[in-house]
């Protein structure tokens, strides 16, 4: 396997989260498309660490960064429900459709 | 040791501030101090232009390192003390003392007086900037600022809607000016990487020119567009008659001697960029003529005495920025230099006439005035004489004629446009001393005026007399910069001042014989009298981009972008067909979309490999 | 055997991404991410990333997909599925999708090293750079990375160091982060607040 | 002292603060409001005598820069933080009521909106400081995860909710965006490290696909936090429904430390000529049009958040404008302003919002007569934003074109020059609606001593900077965008 196959991969899932996100109108799928897209670039990640040895090793930076970056997810899907949540009390609807209180 | 230039520019600054913030509770204390301070600046100017060292050295504003870090030069606040700041000085001063005094009566019953003298120390601040500033930067900033203060004091009686709606408009024409100055500065400084006047005549006397052919005459234009815009020529001419709403003495100083001569000013000190380029001086005479024969024929058909005045003032600057254009720019300054005495002194005399018939303004309630304020009558008639030029005896005459040499020796056209504004210059100005002053008086408040009191004809006198030495020889080649002074030697000076004593004489015996004893204007044209339509335009235009700006905007968003790709209102759901039929606008959604596609783009644009 | 295995992870994680994105119901729609985050963990492990694989089904699979069902469950939005799906939405995401992929896969075949074949993890060669850069030969680490009987190496022991000595201020603001979430989250969910 | 305990100061107030609200239930918040606001003072003091040298080398240095850049940016963040507490102080009954809903007698509630600034107050410094891209990431989140916890923190009203999902959405998304693109600067390079990254790409000619790819996906990350065009889309809506404290902590705060990181990031890639003959382009472009975008759009707004949301994507515009010039002591010059002026108009709005009810511009008729004083810090900070000479906001415009002149962007100053003249016009409509239009009630309207204070120290620093700029030009000291530590080359990179 090289890295492109990885790579592509990736972009595929990465361009999956972007469909998704522009075909949706349920703020919680869009919000797990934005999932789909941080998993792409944590996959991308990963796979330039394997790939791209430094002194034998994969790079442990990229690998930091991946495990910080699912923790930020974790924090920020947290808050996001919670958002969605209270959204979902005052309007009884999770659809862009129905936000319309804010605008020009 | 004290700067003189520098004690000079930060005076009234200082006064301004004293008076607005320890003497607001005092009218009398602030005019007298006002008054003094004033005074005080003459003194000062006085002193400079006979010799006491102007020396000033200049205070670094900016690094220009943030700026420019090719450059290492820094933008000063430089003043540049030569002949031609400080003989505009003078006459800045000189009227700024005399109005300041003819003020003291004027005002005597204005509860705002504190803001008013502030207002006008703020003013003498700004003009004294924008004389003695040393690079085009500076004189930007004072130029805002004498905008500003224009601005409060058109708007003194703020409570006048009136006076209201014509310093906002003064403002906002002047800032379309404005912008024009700061691009054309940002024009200059991008080619020559200064804009300090020495340095840049210094760069053209070397004949080192980074900047050539529709790119110069686009960097001059646009310097230009500011004394459009200050000195009210059209197309921006419209703010000025309506900022005569200011109390008389602030027109006085302001839209006569002083501010709307700042343009000219402005376009002398450049006057060796401006002979470089044929183009750009074509245009700025051709701007210039045309504004002094539009405002000359509006101004035969205005009822209000201080707007007759105002468009004559506009015709007169459209005379200096025609010299200008046609490289005459000394005649232009000496034409700025004679007017803005007699205009000065025209002013104050309107005022005179305004405070003594109860602020009367429609020169048709007036009449019969010469036997009742005979004072202000002769030096009003003098007046007059100055701006239509009577031969020899009056200061105009000497401009007048100066410009006119040459117009005649560089286009003939404007040359011609420039005598007919000659003839109509007589005709309205005897109409307005033959209505107001002639005949029998036609209101109760005509018929009970009385002389105006000593401050205010001591001013008129002062001024007076300098509209006439004003023209002489050895008045003014003592003040003005060498080689200023007019010699008409030129080959055809006789038939140029044949053709300006026939106009003359045609325009002042034509209005005799139409006005003597009338009560009512015989004459009504109605494009004359709503200033051919200009400011109606205007309006529209406004209204018209306000709400299209807004409306493409709006358009924008909910139409194109959100409606074509998402549906929107029902009109372009139907003419796109059955596709959006079920959409909904979704915003946020759009959002998005605009989101992703922007990515899209930006991927798009830059990595194809 | 390698490519079969990558070929079927990568089926799934991409068929559960679709799944995500074309279910009406959102319930599935978690459901298939668990699925896509399972092949991504897979994927992960194949790159030999033990650590972050398992950190992924654990955070992922264990917590955030929870926390979404629980959600759904909590909300009860069944009944706006109608809505979903408008044409014009479709064609747009495919044009994005279409091009974005495009320019990623020509990136990502324009790499210089792109056509390589997968290196090897050399152990002795990390050994003697460690030891290069002053570190004890006998620590544990070293230790495990010269022990022939280990098939693969440490990749927790090396985190765990590397988290520890060289990233501690990005794990403090990582707890700050968390203490930010949970404190946001009480603030916006709780019902009195004192 | 190392100036990396700044943030660890700052952090420690606020958990402190978050510890006492638990344990002690004051009825008056304001006191959280108070301490926060003193202790971020004291630390703006401690940034006079930390050392940059003080850093440990080994495990702070390498990702943590203390340059003169993030010096005065964290400066600017704790000025900006200081003044919305005080901002927040004055807004709490709205705030109270946002949150508790109808319960209006509860004063409970509203201790997390002066405690939550902190922390993205320490985030924001971090981000002034980050020189490496991990670091920069967790910085950004800290900032965008407290901002979505703020935005949404009137929890009692539609429009906050609203303004935390779209905020929320918009904001995931270009989490994801910088992440995918700091993997493939990564993948093109194998570095995270911004200052190695300022050695490397200048001269790189491989992979300069990917290098830009991943360039272009971390600007649009970054062009949502910092409003550009089109990822500007969010801002008009969560300006409008946010709390006002709230608007104005992301116009200032959120954006400045934004503009920074950007500069930071967009250096080494603009030094690339092959990369900036692409990127350079693109910028342009988009400068322009977040510049029409802002302008125009601020033309038919009528409600006075909105009408500054369309300002600050104009001046975001203005900002990118000096980032192309390449002269970020200008755009430092430039963002203290912004500080300024814009924190004086949030003031206001506050004011009006509170004792009016409402935050459209017909709110502010006949301010003038209500409020002289008020009034004219209005007028100033219009003027400024505006960029009348002899205000700050001038200084920064002119200075800003002169860049773009130097640079020779023509076409750039060509749409740059309308759009600040459009811009006068829309901040005039201010003016006028304080000066000509008739008010509901004549009554006066009263302001609090702290936000006199708070007002009379924006508006006079809006002034003086106009006229004396040299005073904050000295603060910023001239120095490489990206600093880069002698010892970049010793320190490991590798386990």
């Amino acid at each position: 396997m090289t890295l492109e196959h990885y790579l592509i991969a990736a972009g595929i899932l990465f361009c999956t989260g972007l469909f998704g996100m522009i075909v949706r109108r349920n703020i919680l799928v869009i919000f797990m498309c934005l999932e789909l897209i941080l998993a792409s670039a944590t996959l991308t990640l990963v796979a330039f660490s394997r790939f791209r040895l430094t002194s034998g090793l994969p790079d442990i930076d990229a690998q930091m960064l991946v495990f910080f970056v699912i923790t930020v997810a974790a924090a920020e899907v947290a808050v996001g429900l919670a958002i969605i949540v209270s959204l979902y009390r005052s309007t009884q609807s999770v659809h862009m459709e129905d936000l319309h209180t804010l605008k020009g | 040791m004290v700067q003189l230039p520098w004690l000079l520019l930060l005076l009234p600054l200082a006064t301004a501030a004293l008076i607005h913030f320890a003497l607001g509770g005092s009218g009398r204390l602030a005019a007298w101090t006002g008054t003094a301070s004033a005074f005080g600046m003459l003194g000062l100017s006085v002193s400079l232009l006979v010799g006491a060292t102007a020396e000033a050295s200049p205070f670094v504003w900016l690094e220009t390192g943030m700026f420019h870090p090719d450059l290492e030069q820094a933008i000063t606040l430089s003043l540049k003390t030569d002949r031609l700041a400080l003989s505009m000085m003078l006459v800045v001063t000189i009227v700024g003392a005399l109005v300041h005094l003819f003020s003291l009566t004027y005002m005597a019953e204005d509860k705002a007086r504190p803001r008013y003298y502030a207002g006008l120390s703020l003013f003498l601040f700004s003009m004294t900037g924008i004389v003695l500033a040393g690079n085009l930067f500076m004189m930007f900033i004072f130029w805002e600022l004498v905008g500003l203060s224009s601005y409060l004091l058109i708007g003194h009686w703020f409570t006048k809607k009136s006076a209201a709606e014509a310093s906002k408009k003064a403002f906002l024409t002047n800032r379309i000016g404005d912008f024009g100055f700061l691009v054309g500065i940002l024009l200059i400084w991008g080619a020559f990487g200064t804009v300090d006047f020495n340095a840049l005549e210094r760069r053209v006397d070397l004949g080192n020119l980074p900047l050539t052919g529709g790119l110069l005459t686009a960097g001059i234009l646009c310097l230009f567009a500011g004394a459009v815009g200050k000195s009210a020529q059209f197309p921006l001419h419209v703010w000025l008659p309506d900022a005569m709403e200011g109390p008389t003495p602030v027109s006085a100083l302001i839209h006569a001697a002083t501010m709307v001569a700042a343009g000219v000013y402005m376009l002398v000190r450049i006057s060796f960029l401006i002979a470089l380029d044929p183009t750009a001086a074509m245009t700025i005479a051709w701007i210039g003529g045309g504004t002094a024969l539009l405002a000359a024929l509006l101004a035969t058909q205005q009822d209000d005495i201080k707007r007759v005045l105002a468009y004559s003032t506009l015709s007169q600057l459209g005379y200096m920025v025609m010299a200008v254009g046609l490289l005459a720019s000394q005649a232009a300054y000496f034409h700025l230099f004679t007017h803005a005495f007699f205009k000065a002194l025209l002013f104050l005399g309107a005022g005179a006439v305004i405070y003594c018939c109860h602020h009367e303004q429609n020169i048709w309630k007036m009449g019969g005035l010469a036997k009742r304020m005979p004072l202000t009558f002769a030096t009003f008639a003098i007046g007059t004489a100055c701006l239509i030029a009577v031969p020899y005896v009056t200061s105009g005459f000497y401009s007048k004629e100066a410009i006119l040499d040459s117009a005649y020796a560089a286009s003939r056209p404007l040359f011609w446009i420039a005598a007919f504004v000659a003839l109509l210059t007589a005709f309205y100005m005897t109409r307005l001393v033959v209505v107001a002053f002639l005949g029998k008086a036609r209101s109760q408040y005509a018929r009970d005026a009385v002389e105006a009191p000593t401050p205010m004809a001591f001013a008129l006198t002062c001024l007076t007399l300098l509209s006439i030495v004003g023209g002489f020889r050895f008045f003014a080649e003592a003040i003005l910069p060498r080689g200023f002074y007019p010699t008409f030697d030129s080959p055809h000076h006789n038939f140029v001042m044949a053709v300006s004593i026939i106009c003359l004489l045609a325009g002042v015996v034509a209005s005799f014989l139409l006005y003597r004893g009338r009560e009512k204007d015989p004459l009504h044209i109605t494009p004359l009298r709503r200033g051919l339509y200009i400011d109606d335009l205007y309006t529209g235009l406004i209204r018209l981009f306000q709400d299209g700006a807004a409306a493409v905007a709006a358009a924008f968003d909910r139409h194109i972008l959100n409606g074509f790709f998402l549906g929107g209102t029902a009109a372009l759901t139907q003419a796109v067909g059955s596709v959006f039929r079920r959409m909904q606008p979704g915003s946020l959604h759009f959002y998005l979309v605009l989101a992703a596609l922007g990515i899209m783009l930006l991927i798009w644009a830059t990595s194809t490999v | 055997m390698d490519s079969i295995l990558f070929y079927l992870f990568a089926l799934v994680m991409i068929a559960f991404g679709f799944g995500v994105v074309m279910n009406r119901n959102p319930v599935t729609s978690a459901m298939c991410l668990v699925g896509c985050f399972l092949g991504v963990a897979a994927l992960f492990i194949m790159l030999d990333a033990f650590f972050i694989g398992v950190v992924q089904i654990a955070v992922y699979a264990g917590a955030v997909i929870v926390l979404f069902v629980f959600i759904l469950m909590l909300l009860d939005i069944a009944g706006e599925k109608r809505r979903e799906f408008p044409i014009h939405a479709i064609a747009i995401g495919l044009i994005v999708a279409v091009i974005v992929g495009g320019q990623i896969a020509m990136v990502a075949g324009s790499l210089d090293d792109v056509g390589g074949k997968f290196p090897p993890i050399d152990k002795a060669a990390a050994v003697e750079a460690r030891v290069e850069r002053g570190n004890n030969p006998d620590s544990t680490i070293n230790t495990i990375l010269t022990d022939p009987k280990k098939p693969s190496y440490p990749d927790v022991h090396i985190i765990g160091e590397a988290l520890f000595t060289r990233y501690p201020l990005h794990l403090q603001i990582v707890a700050v982060l968390l203490t930010v979430g949970a404190v946001g989250v009480v603030v916006l969910s709780k019902k009195r607040l004192e | 002292m190392s100036p990396h305990y700044l943030e660890i100061f700052v952090i420690g107030l606020a958990l402190t603060l978050l510890m006492a609200d638990a344990f002690f239930p004051a009825r008056e918040k304001r006191v959280i409001a108070w301490i926060g606001a003193s202790g971020l003072a004291i630390v703006f003091g401690l940034l006079f005598v930390v050392d940059p040298a003080a850093l440990p080398p080994d495990t702070i240095a390498p990702y943590y820069s203390a340059d003169p850049h993030a010096l005065f940016f964290k400066g600017l963040a704790l000025i900006a933080t200081i003044f919305v507490l005080l901002l927040g102080c004055d807004f709490m009954p709205v705030l109270r009521r946002g949150i508790n809903g109808a319960d209006n007698d509860r004063k409970g509630g509203v201790a997390e909106s002066f405690i939550l600034p902190l922390f993205a107050c320490a985030g924001m410094m971090w981000m002034a400081s980050a020189t490496d891209l991990i670091f920069l990431f967790l910085s950004l989140e800290l900032v965008t995860i407290s901002f979505y916890v703020l935005v949404a923190s009137m929890r009692r009203q539609v429009g906050s909710l609203e303004a935390g999902v779209k905020y929320l959405l918009l904001g995931a998304l270009s989490t994801g965006m910088l992440v995918y693109g700091i993997t493939w600067v990564f993948g093109a390079t194998g570095m995270t490290k911004m200052s190695q990254l300022a050695v490397a790409v200048p001269g790189m000619t491989d992979n300069i696909a990917a290098l830009t790819f991943g360039s272009m996906l971390v600007l649009a990350a970054l062009a949502f936090k910092v409003g550009l065009f089109p990822f500007h889309s969010w801002i008009p809506d969560v300006y409008q429904g946010a709390p006002t404290p709230v608007t104005a902590f992301l116009a200032v705060a959120s954006k400045a430390a934004a503009v920074l990181v950007l500069a930071r990031f967009l250096d080494p890639f603009l030094n690339n000529p092959e990369i900036a003959a692409k990127l350079i382009p693109v910028l342009g472009v988009i400068s322009g049009a977040t510049l029409l975008f802002g302008n125009l759009g601020a033309l038919g707004q009528y409600n006075f958040k909105r009408l500054m949301a369309y300002s600050s994507i104009a001046h975001a515009g203005f900002l990118l404008l000096g980032i192309l010039g390449r002269d970020f002591t200008l755009v430092s010059f430039y963002l203290g302003a912004y500080v300024c002026m814009t924190l004086a108009a949030f003031f206001a709005i506050s004011i009006v919002r509170r004792s009016v009810g409402r935050d459209d511009l017909s709110a502010f008729n006949g301010l003038a007569r209500r409020n002289p004083a008020l009034a004219f810090t209005l007028v100033v900070s219009a003027a400024s934003l505006a960029g009348v000479p002899l205000t700050a906001g001038f200084i920064g415009k002119f200075g800003v074109l002169m860049g773009a002149v130097n640079a020779g962007y023509w076409p750039l100053v060509a749409v740059a020059v309308p759009a600040a003249a459009v811009g006068f016009y829309y901040y005039f409509k201010i003016v006028r609606h304080m000066f000509w239009e008739k008010p509901d009630d004549l009554e006066p309207l009263p302001v609090g001593r702290l936000s006199t204070t708070a007002l009379a120290l924006l508006t006079a620093g809006t002034l003086v900077l106009g006229f004396y700029p040299r005073l904050l030009e000295r603060a910023i000291q001239d120095a490489p965008i990206v600093p880069i530590p002698a010892a970049t080359a010793n320190t490991a990179d590798t386990p």
